[in-house]
């Protein structure tokens, strides 16, 4: 199984972006940080009790199928989009969805537009790879307009070309595109168009075939989002854990129960997940939040009790 | 005397497979082979169980299927209801087109190039030299890089062509604009068309361009037979009688005549809505793939060049000098022919790695047969095995043609020789 | 013609040449300004020249070393060259060289991969200077286990068991060529230790490990990135491809009609497709050719193809080399009794390979030019690393300086290697054989 | 040129010829694809004789010689050599080689090993001595032919005459009791002949049986006991030299002599 | 190996010298760089002349040679041919270079053309000579050289002596009124040297104004009526062949021909 080889190597293996502004990418020390990262180091801490007891295997929109269907990583946690096909054809199961994603448009203020419906002969840069292209045609084919797909690997390269002008509007996930803008020297000469053409529900994945091990990455993915909802934070997990009188905060830190036995761990993993790279607010706010400059609202991603869509089953 | 009278009657034993050299060879060979189809049954055995388990049996259906992605470049029609089999199709002939354009130019610039390295002029063949030693020694993914990001900082967008005072403007009379979008060139139109030709039923072939062409060889055809004229004229007098303007004008005037007929004009690019509209889309893509792949591989064909004429040893050119030959006539008639036969074969190696590179192309997003087939068809529909066997299998048959020209050339080269 | 005799009194001293034909003036003239048509290639190739160097060497030189992020750097450098001036931002060189050099190799232990590389060099040098010592060449062959074990660390005994398992085909070689023959032996020599390598080597290394514990903290393969990447790639290709490339040249060089086509058909097969869809193989496809479960490093099975790859050129170099032997040195060889692989030890491939060294070396310049490509499939080798670092929020939109610096490294390696090639291939037209 | 060898005495004294057969050749033939090279060839040396053999080019003499070795395979008859029969048997062919020495026109020394490993080379590795004993061997060989002091240098910086010699050694290292030589003075300038052909005549003086391909008159005259003639691929006449040079039988024989000597 | 030249009687019937000059140069200089390699040359030669120019090697012969016909360029005092002076002036260089032939020590014949072809490029390219009539005196010439039965041959097919004698025969069909030799000889065999310096002399018989550097002491004293002796870049002696090799007059000369001869 999964977790056993995980624990025998001592090390998780995970699948993330060759590197995307705030999900995931080096810093100067070699230290992957992100969004997507966050999801691996939080089963790190859960399965092995090391936030750091990992090895990221930067994959491409090509590899990251093969990676993880041959396995040679043991989840990928790397934007993909949850589709039909990719869950039932391609044999994997997504564990939930940590972010919610659409696809949308960005173009520059000074062209005037204000709909998608506009577009009629622009020219569209696309990071190819992933859905996007398949949306992209069906909007314009459903909406009878033209266009001129530029297709391009990296997010990096899009955003040169969308900046030089060699393109008109650059359409990928609407995250994508909002980290993308706040970088620019000047983020208010361009603006998000009000079309999202797509449902993204980005997710972690693992191969079909190992329930166990898919119970821990949702569960893992859950915990952090339940601590936020329960308001458990990396500042205070040490004190809650000392017990609360909230039943739930107590199963989920392991004081009461025996939820962590029950997947295979240890009492205390949701501990050490929300002690290491704290709840999902937290995570949010430190790579794609309003802080950071990347400057991401909550939007879908809040939770349901704030209007959002995070809402994670029940721990009982 | 120790003579033998007779022989032992020889009987085959085992070991004569291994000591007996008649034996030995068919030994070794069909170690191998066993060894071999081993090997490869091993493989096959592999892979049937990996699908087997992972639920994907080796099926073609796909391609059938609507690809549902857009290209942009394309030489036949194609859109996104077509089936990804057209799909590859259209990337294989964007393959082939960015190969014959950048074996072209980097032909005409690597001779150039090889010949301006042997100039006196000690800046010119260093400027040369430094061109050389830049682009060998530099990755080509690197250089095709480097081009899409020079296009696209350097040169002005559309945006820039517009209002009231444009900071760019178009070229050549207003015929051509240059964006980092890639150039809009006039494109041929007619006004009495001949409409179109179907073949197969999968692509079409417009009848002025095949009046054209025909046009076209036959004005080389008439040419040819003017210059065999002249040949025999100089033959029978020594005095060749000057020709070009026949025979420019045998070429020219039926395909003039031809426009004309057709009604032929140009429809210019002009900047409407986002973009420039009408007129040959060349993109920045194409462009880049384009020069970068030419560049580069014109630094290796320059070096052949040099090494060829050079090859042809400074005594034939002193002894051509002291018959009293002219140095454009030392070209053609001494050294070119002899270093023809030294610069041809590497030179078609250049073009078969110019065509191996262009599978680079998805670096800078031009869809050639990588894009396609090895690109999106085979990340959207998840068939590597079937896809990527079959890129490889595409590129193959490329080489072997390529090959196979080669090896023509070589052979008959070397007939003329002995 | 009365009396044609005539005799020099005075033997004339050498003079000085007219000042128009010697010195610089005569230098310039003669290379620059002889006639109409170079005066004009001068002035065109000085004013191109000039333009060149003038858009770059500004943007080099008003640059900024000392930053934080790309906004930073554009602040600096508007603040020190004017409100105009766009100049690199070297800042991103400076924070990241390291990445770039090393991947994600722990920074404690560069001093292995640095040693290793050393190590490699030192075992290069005597295969590429004759002048030094054959002694040497001892070393060069101990090399290729000491320097992976270096880079990869983890126990000693593997690198020893690999050795060992050479030993055991030696052994059984002398056993079996004694005993039952020399055939049998051949192939004993070559079955045996692959046997070794595959099902002994490493449950004995682990348990001699467990027993005698000899080693160093072990990297995986993922750590390596940047240049380190690439050249390790490169050495791997190059050292393990030669002798696959010189059995491959041998047997399209047999009139053994199988093996031959078998050769043939291996070598024009891989030189056939671009080396952009074996990586594709090693990245997707491999797994499916090997037995369910086994699953190795994408670096490891990226090695694989890259050598693959390599050993088709190799081929085709060693074979030019062989081609150009008079077919005397075979015939001498038999006539002595030498048999095959003795002859083709002793006196066939020291010769050949000695031809082949600038083939060689062309090679492996073009081997390290292509390890650019895994960058496509998603390995961080230094073109690949350019992507993530402008994944960096600090660093986002930076383009020339990346790829200027890893042009400018590339290109130093290359240059000096060809130079390198160039002065054999010198050496081999005029040296005495 | 071919009258410009050696006019010292030879010592014939040792060059007794034993009734003991070693080298017979029985009815062979040979084809190149179609090309029939050699034609019914019968011969028999006895030890210690000394064979030149003649004829135009062409005639099949280098592809008789190389015949004996196993350079090239013979496709009918049976070449019997000290009693053992070449057949693609290859320890048979092993045990022939290592018996017969080859000396080649154009010398094909190892110009990648000095004079001395050239010669150690096959006694080394095929008869496994001991290097120390090898080298003792070479370099009495080499003094033999006269250059022993030339024995760490590269064959590159010898004369062709050297190189000859160096190639005379090398074979009888391997101490063989036949020696072939195909054309060993063919390629060489006119004082460089000299030089090999009294290797060659020392040689045998001491007894060795020679084969012997040359055109070279003035030692066959010396130092052959019978000279075969070949044209065609066939042995066309056969002699003690002096009767073959002085009173040829055959037409063709008479043709070439007059060719030969003229010339 | 300088005396093996030829012993037949040479016609000298038509061997006159008339007095029209056919080359002066006057006091020519040149340097390689700063290196003086022609000093204040002086030479008068008139029509039918037969030089022969000797000395020690690296003395400048060649390039005195290559200086006639341009294909070095001097770069001080005069140089006139048939009345044209030789200078930048390419139409001069043109008239010069088709009434002066020249052959090289290395034949340098175009490999990828037949012997006729070899022969007839020049005429036809530049006298404009028809094809046919171009083809009947290279024929014509070839004969004269004795290999007419070649003339569909490539060069890489035919022996040394056989293409120097083309190369001969090509300069020959250009009709030059002088020719230039450059070493014709010392690339050659032993036998060679004798076809080429047969047909040379047949040359010289018909009168052909003749330069020629060469060793081959047996030509110059049965063909040349003058020997011009140069070192360092100077002519250091000049006289009549039977003077120059009997009774020498410098010291150089003496030592320059004591080691040739005795050689
Ligand atoms: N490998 C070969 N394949 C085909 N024909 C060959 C081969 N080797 C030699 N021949 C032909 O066999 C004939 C005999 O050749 P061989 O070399 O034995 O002649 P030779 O008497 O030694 O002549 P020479 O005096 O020129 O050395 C020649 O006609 C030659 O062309
Ligand atoms: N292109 C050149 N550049 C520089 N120096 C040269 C060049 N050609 C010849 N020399 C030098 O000029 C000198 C005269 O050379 P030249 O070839 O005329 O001598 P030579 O008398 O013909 O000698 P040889 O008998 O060896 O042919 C020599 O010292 C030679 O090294
Ligand atoms: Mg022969
Ligand atoms: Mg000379």
């Amino acid at each position: 199984a999964t977790l056993d080889d995980v624990k025998a190597r001592g090390k998780l293996n995970c699948g993330v972006n060759t590197g995307l502004v705030g999900f995931a990418a080096p810093d100067a020390n070699g230290v992957w940080g992100g969004f997507d990262v966050a999801l691996c180091r939080a089963v790190a801490a859960a399965t092995l009790g090391d936030a750091s007891a990992i090895e990221f295997v930067p994959l491409t929109g090509k590899t990251r199928f093969t990676a993880l269907a041959s396995g040679e990583i043991d989840m990928l946690s790397r934007n993909t989009t949850w589709t039909f096909s990719r869950d039932v054809d391609l044999k994997f199961e997504f564990v939930g969805v940590n972010y919610y994603d659409g696809q949308g448009f960005m173009v520059p203020k000074a062209l005037g537009v204000s709909s998608a419906k506009d577009l009629d002969g622009a020219t569209v840069c696309i990071q190819t790879g992933t859905t996007t292209e398949l949306n992209l045609a069906d909007f314009f084919r459903v909406n009878n307009i033209s266009y001129e797909p530029v297709p391009i690997e990296t997010n990096a390269e899009a955003q040169q070309q969308y900046l030089a002008g060699a393109c008109d509007v650059y359409t990928t996930d609407a995250s994508g595109l909002a980290a993308t803008r706040a970088t620019f020297e000047a983020p208010g000469d361009h603006v998000l168009l009000p079309e999202i053409i797509s449902k993204e529900p980005l997710g972690p994945l693992v191969r079909h075939g190992d329930s166990e091990w898919a119970d821990i990455v949702r569960w893992s993915f859950n915990a952090m989002v339940s601590a936020e909802e329960l308001g458990i934070t990396s500042a205070n997990v040490e004190e809650m854990a000392s017990g609360t009188n909230n039943p739930e905060i107590n199963r989920i830190l392991g004081t009461e129960g025996n939820l962590g036995e029950m997947l295979g761990l240890d009492a205390e993993w949701a501990k050490r997940i929300i002690l290491s790279v704290g709840n999902y607010g937290e995570v949010f706010e430190k790579n794609l939040g309003e802080a950071t400059p990347i400057g991401l609202a909550r939007g879908l991603n809040a939770q349901w009790t704030d209007g959002g869509l995070l809402y994670s089953p029940p721990f009982r | 005397m120790t003579t033998l009278s007779d022989a032992p009657k020889e009987s085959f034993r085992l070991s004569m497979l291994i000591y007996d050299s008649r034996y030995r060879s068919l030994t070794i060979q069909f170690v191998a082979l066993l060894g071999f189809m081993l090997v490869v049954a091993w493989l096959v055995s592999n892979t049937l169980q990996n699908l087997e388990a992972l639920g994907k049996p080796i099926d073609f259906g796909f391609f059938s299927e609507p690809a549902s992605y857009d290209i942009n470049q394309r030489l036949i029609d194609y859109n996104s209801r077509d089936s990804h089999l057209r799909a590859s199709f259209v990337g294989l002939l964007n393959t082939l087109l960015v190969a014959v354009m950048g074996c072209a130019l980097a032909t005409v610039m690597g001779v150039v190039i090889g010949v301006m390295r042997l100039s006196k002029n000690w800046m010119l063949s260093r400027i040369m030299t430094v061109y050389v030693e830049l682009f060998r020694n530099v990755p080509v993914l690197l250089w095709i890089v480097f081009f899409m990001a020079i296009l696209i900082e350097t040169l002005p967008p559309p945006n820039a062509f517009r209002g009231e005072t444009p900071s760019a403007s178009m070229w050549l009379w207003d015929s051509m604009a240059v964006t980092n979008r890639g150039i809009y060139m006039p494109e041929p139109l007619f006004s009495r068309g001949l409409g179109d030709v179907s073949f197969f039923g999968a692509f079409n072939i417009s009848l002025e361009l095949i009046a054209l062409v025909v046009a076209l060889i036959a004005g080389f055809w008439a040419s040819g037979r003017i210059k065999a004229r002249a040949d025999r004229i100089q033959e029978a007098t020594g005095d060749r009688p000057t020709t070009w303007y026949l025979r420019l004008a045998v070429v020219v005037l039926p395909f003039a005549v031809i426009l004309i007929l057709l009604g032929f004009h140009l429809g210019y690019p002009a900047l409407k809505g986002f973009n420039f509209q009408g007129g040959i889309h060349m993109r920045n893509s194409l462009i880049a793939l384009w020069l970068a792949l030419s560049f580069y591989t014109a630094a290796f064909i320059a070096e052949n060049v040099r090494a060829g004429i050079l090859a042809v040893s400074g005594g034939q050119t002193e002894a051509a000098e002291a018959l009293g030959l002219r140095p454009n006539r030392i070209m053609s008639l001494v050294v070119l022919p002899q270093a023809l036969r030294v610069i041809i074969p590497p030179l078609i190696s250049q073009y078969l790695n110019l065509t191996k590179n262009s599978s680079l192309a998805i670096a800078v997003g031009y869809m050639d047969i990588t894009g396609t087939l090895g690109g999106i068809t085979m990340n959207q529909t998840g068939r590597e095995l079937e896809c990527v066997l079959l890129l490889m299998l595409v590129y193959l048959i490329i080489s072997l043609s390529i090959s196979l020209v080669m090896n023509w050339y070589n052979k008959r080269v070397k007939l003329v020789e002995r | 013609m009365a009396n044609v005799s005539y005799v020099r009194k005075t033997m004339l001293p050498e003079k000085a040449p007219p000042v128009t034909s010697s010195g610089v003036l005569g230098w310039i003239r003669e290379n620059l300004f002889s006639t109409p048509l170079n005066v004009i290639l001068t002035l065109l190739s000085a004013g191109f020249a000039f333009y060149v160097l003038a858009s770059i060497l500004p943007w080099i030189f008003q640059s900024s070393w000392t930053a934080g992020s790309l906004g930073e750097c554009r602040e600096v450098i508007k603040a020190t060259y004017g409100p105009d001036a766009h100049g690199a931002c070297w800042a991103v060189i400076r924070e990241r060289y390291l990445q770039l050099i090393f991947g994600f190799y722990p920074a404690e232990l560069y001093w292995r991969p640095i040693l290793a590389f050393v190590l490699a060099l030192v075992a290069l040098a005597p295969v590429l200077f004759s002048g030094l010592p054959r002694q040497m060449m001892r070393f060069s062959a101990v090399a290729p286990f000491l320097v992976p074990w270096l880079l990869w660390g983890g126990t000693f005994w593997v690198p020893l068991m690999v050795i060992a398992g050479i030993a055991v085909g030696v052994i059984a070689y002398n056993l079996l060529s004694r005993t039952v023959g020399s055939l049998a032996g051949i192939i004993a020599a070559g079955v045996l230790p692959v046997l070794w390598w595959i099902f002994v080597t490493s449950p004995l290394a682990s348990g001699l490990q467990s027993i005698i514990p000899l080693g160093i903290e072990a990297i995986p393969s993922r750590s390596f990135g940047g240049f380190l990447l690439s050249i390790t790639i490169g050495l791997v290709a190059i050292t393990a491809s030669l002798p696959i490339g010189i059995v491959l040249a041998l047997g399209r060089q047999s009139d053994l009609l199988i093996v031959k086509t078998l050769c043939v058909g291996f070598i024009e097969f891989i030189r056939g497709v671009p080396l952009i869809t074996l990586l594709f193989v090693a990245s997707v496809l491999l797994n499916y050719f090997l037995p369910p479960g086994t699953d190795f490093d994408i670096i490891v099975r990226v090695m694989i193809m890259v050598t693959l790859f390599a050993s088709a050129y190799m081929a085709e170099v060693v074979r030019g080399g062989l081609a150009a032997l008079p077919s005397g040195q075979y015939e001498a060889a038999d006539a002595l009794g030498l048999d095959y692989w003795k002859s083709q030890r002793l006196i066939i491939m020291p010769q050949a390979l000695k031809i082949s060294i600038p083939g060689i070396v062309s090679t492996f310049i073009s081997v390290f030019k292509d390890t650019t490509l895994v960058s496509i499939i998603g390995l961080l080798d230094p073109l690949g690393l350019s992507k993530a670092i402008r994944a960096d929020v600090n660093w986002n939109g930076i383009v020339w300086e990346l790829y200027g610096f890893i042009a400018f490294v590339f290109f130093i390696f290359c240059f000096s290697m060809s130079r390198y090639s160039m002065y054999l291939e010198r050496k081999l037209q005029t040296g005495h054989r | 040129m071919s009258e410009l060898a050696v006019s010292r005495e030879v010592d014939r004294s040792k060059m007794t010829i034993s009734d003991e057969v070693a080298i017979q050749i029985i009815e062979m033939n040979k084809w190149y694809g179609t090309f029939h090279v050699l034609r019914d060839i019968n011969l028999t040396v006895n030890r210690g004789e000394r064979i030149v053999i003649a004829g135009p080019s062409g005639s099949g003499k280098s592809t008789l010689i190389r015949c004996i070795n196993r350079l090239e395979e013979h496709q009918a008859g049976k070449i019997i050599i000290d009693g053992t029969e070449l057949t693609s048997d290859l320890k048979n062919i092993d045990k022939i080689r290592s018996e017969v020495g080859m000396v080649f026109q154009h010398f094909n020394l190892f110009p990648h090993l000095t004079i001395l490993e050239n010669c150690t080379l096959a006694p080394i590795w095929v008869r496994k001595v001991p290097k120390k004993e090898a080298e003792e061997t070479a370099m009495h060989f080499l003094e033999k032919v006269k250059i022993p002091e030339q024995a760490l240098k590269y064959p590159g910086q010898l004369s062709g005459g050297q190189q000859q010699r160096v190639a005379i050694a090398r074979s009888l290292c391997m101490r063989p009791r036949i020696m072939l030589f195909d054309e060993p003075t063919s390629a060489l300038d006119p004082e460089m002949i000299k030089e090999v052909l009294d290797t060659m005549i020392e040689l045998a003086e001491e007894g060795m049986t020679m084969l012997c391909v040359t055109h070279e008159m003035g030692f066959a005259r010396q130092v052959a006991n019978r000279v075969i003639f070949m044209d065609q691929g066939q042995i066309v006449e056969q002699n003690e030299p002096e009767e073959f040079f002085n009173n040829p039988k055959s037409d063709r024989t008479k043709l070439f002599l007059s060719q030969i000597l003229g010339h």
